[in-house]
């Protein structure tokens, strides 16, 4: 089968991310693909750059980049909600004379009708509330 | 895309964050797609449509401006679920008419029809 | 020790404020909070006999909230908000 | 259709799911929805009757949390979550 | 700075998200500090001090781990909230046995003695 | 009397950062002052550069700048909690090798001490939670 999955939480106050990576990976494991990843609502902190947990903790971004690399799944952070939340990538950044961009490379900023499109077109859509 | 219907719930607050408006949002873009899209108001999702809103108060958006020109974009059908409003003793006169409500199993009935369905 | 209680939602944040409230403090509402007026109006009528409660205009007038059941609450703008957290020795916030 | 529901936390998102989960449907509590088996088990008990329950282990695990009233709740891995996803035909996540 | 006692009050969940790791980080700094700290567990902040957690499963760090070497750091006061642990069905032996029982009031009447309380 | 605030929400999923907002406004013109604002948990991203909603919604990391700067407030921004949501100053991303920084003037990162030393410290600390 084909999936799709939104996250719509990161690791601040929310399981989200932990639990949409865990999935995907059990997902690909199942012999199923994944055609997109959504990042919507604070779910957009999951593509961030700079995110630098201690050593003992997980970084999400960096795991998420690995995974959708290596599965050639596309990333697409709602651009919306990424600009509302300080999450801007290099064209972005310049169109709106901001000091610096911060999406992580392996993903793409992008309208919600792109998760419109994974709902009709793919077989499973999962959403990972915040 | 196909002409599948689409179903957004909306189970959040007006104000708290961005969630209820993010919802809405997702809710124009299916219709701007002219995909059949329909919304059903659940939980505190019900307070979207309390009437006399102020959010200028805050200041934040109007969600209740918006809701007023959902025809508009071609979103005819929100749904309320009347349980969420009496646990919440409100009155549907409190609330802007554009919806229908939907009594007892409602909700239930209507959501196992739909094969497309995005939660917030 | 008088204690201002602020609550920004109902569920927990209510529940925890009303173990802890002492006769004699403030209970402010605020943000999602005000809802408690529709929800829980019974709840704050027994409350009322205690201790004093007051509701943060802004909020209120956002969300369309009224006060329904006329309970006895203060409406308050931000400085008087701020007054209260001068006249209570300290402020507990519940979310 | 039959419908998988995720819930990851008690309160609206429990009571939400409650409201529309049809005879058929499965229910998997996820994250800190899995402390459903300690708070509210006699409602558990009774959904059990038209719907299939499954908690997400490693949720149970992480949290210390137990099948204190041996309800008829089957432990699924990620691998398992992901089965349920693909024999129901739709998911619903309330959080 | 003086010897006024500090009091944290922490009632969320263990691994929803930080709220619960942050709310024991500043306990521990202000243990560091030589203030007198104390820490109140109440409503799902209980859930914290529950044994056999396991948090490698997700993974996440071990908050346990961390209560068991709160005394190391200076803090020798955890209060659970009795009434929490009822209305989770909790006993009190399933609990890392580092705290104190707050019951009925007890909770009420000790923050009514603090004067430096931070809540999370 | 002088005041502390404790912030510990973002635009996100909270209300916080306007409530305290407003509130910070309200001390002031009461004729108080103010000696430190600290933002922890999801708080910290009311310090992002690179926050930039849509015109008709407010900019708070904006709002808090204009107001610290003028009223020569400590705006302290928590160093852990930072790391771990991708908040850096130009100091931090040099030492861990990120790729920009995105903490905006005004603010300064620094250690959960602060928010101690404010608690005993001040009159009033108010804290404005998620």
């Amino acid at each position: 089968m084909n999936y799709a999955l939104a996250v719509y939480g990161a690791t601040g106050n929310s399981q989200a991310g932990q639990t949409a990576l865990s999935f995907a990976k059990a997902v690909l494991a199942s012999g199923h693909s994944i055609s997109r990843i959504f990042f919507y609502q604070d779910g957009v902190q999951n593509a961030s750059s700079l995110s630098n947990p201690p050593q003992d903790e997980v970084n999400l971004p960096s795991e998420w980049q690995a995974l959708v690399q290596q599965h050639g799944i596309d990333a697409v952070v709602c651009i919306a909600a990424a600009l509302r939340r300080g999450i801007v990538d290099a064209g972005e950044a310049e169109r709106y004379q901001l000091p610096a961009n911060n999406l992580a490379e392996g993903f793409e900023l992008s309208g919600l009708g792109q998760l419109l499109e994974s709902l009709i077109e793919t077989d499973r859509l999962i959403t990972f509330g915040a | 895309m196909s002409q599948t219907s689409v179903c957004i719930i909306s189970s959040q607050s007006p104000y708290r964050g961005q969630g209820a408006r993010e919802a809405l949002d997702a809710a124009l873009v299916s219709a701007s797609y002219d995909l059949p899209t329909s919304l059903v108001l659940m939980g505190d999702g019900v307070y979207q449509l309390l009437d006399h809103q102020a959010p200028d108060q805050l200041p934040r958006k109007n969600l209740l401006a918006m809701f007023k020109s959902l025809e508009l974009y071609g979103i005819d059908t929100v749904y309320v679920d009347s349980e969420s409003l009496a646990e919440r003793g409100l009155e549907s006169e409190q609330l802007l008419p554009v919806y229908t409500l939907l009594e007892g199993d409602g909700v239930a009935t209507f959501l196992a029809t739909q094969a497309k369905v995005l939660n917030f | 020790m008088a204690t201002l209680h602020t609550v920004n939602k109902n569920g927990q944040p209510l529940e925890l404020c009303l173990r802890v409230v002492n006769k004699g403090d403030s209970l402010l509402l605020i943000e999602d909070g005000v809802y408690a007026l529709f929800e829980v109006p019974d709840i704050l009528a027994e409350l009322i006999k205690d201790v004093s409660l007051y509701v943060l205009e802004a909020d209120v007038l956002a969300r369309g909230v009224s006060n329904r059941n006329e309970l006895e609450i203060e409406l308050v703008d931000y400085q008087g908000f701020v007054s209260l957290t001068e006249t209570n020795e300290k402020t507990l916030s519940w979310f």
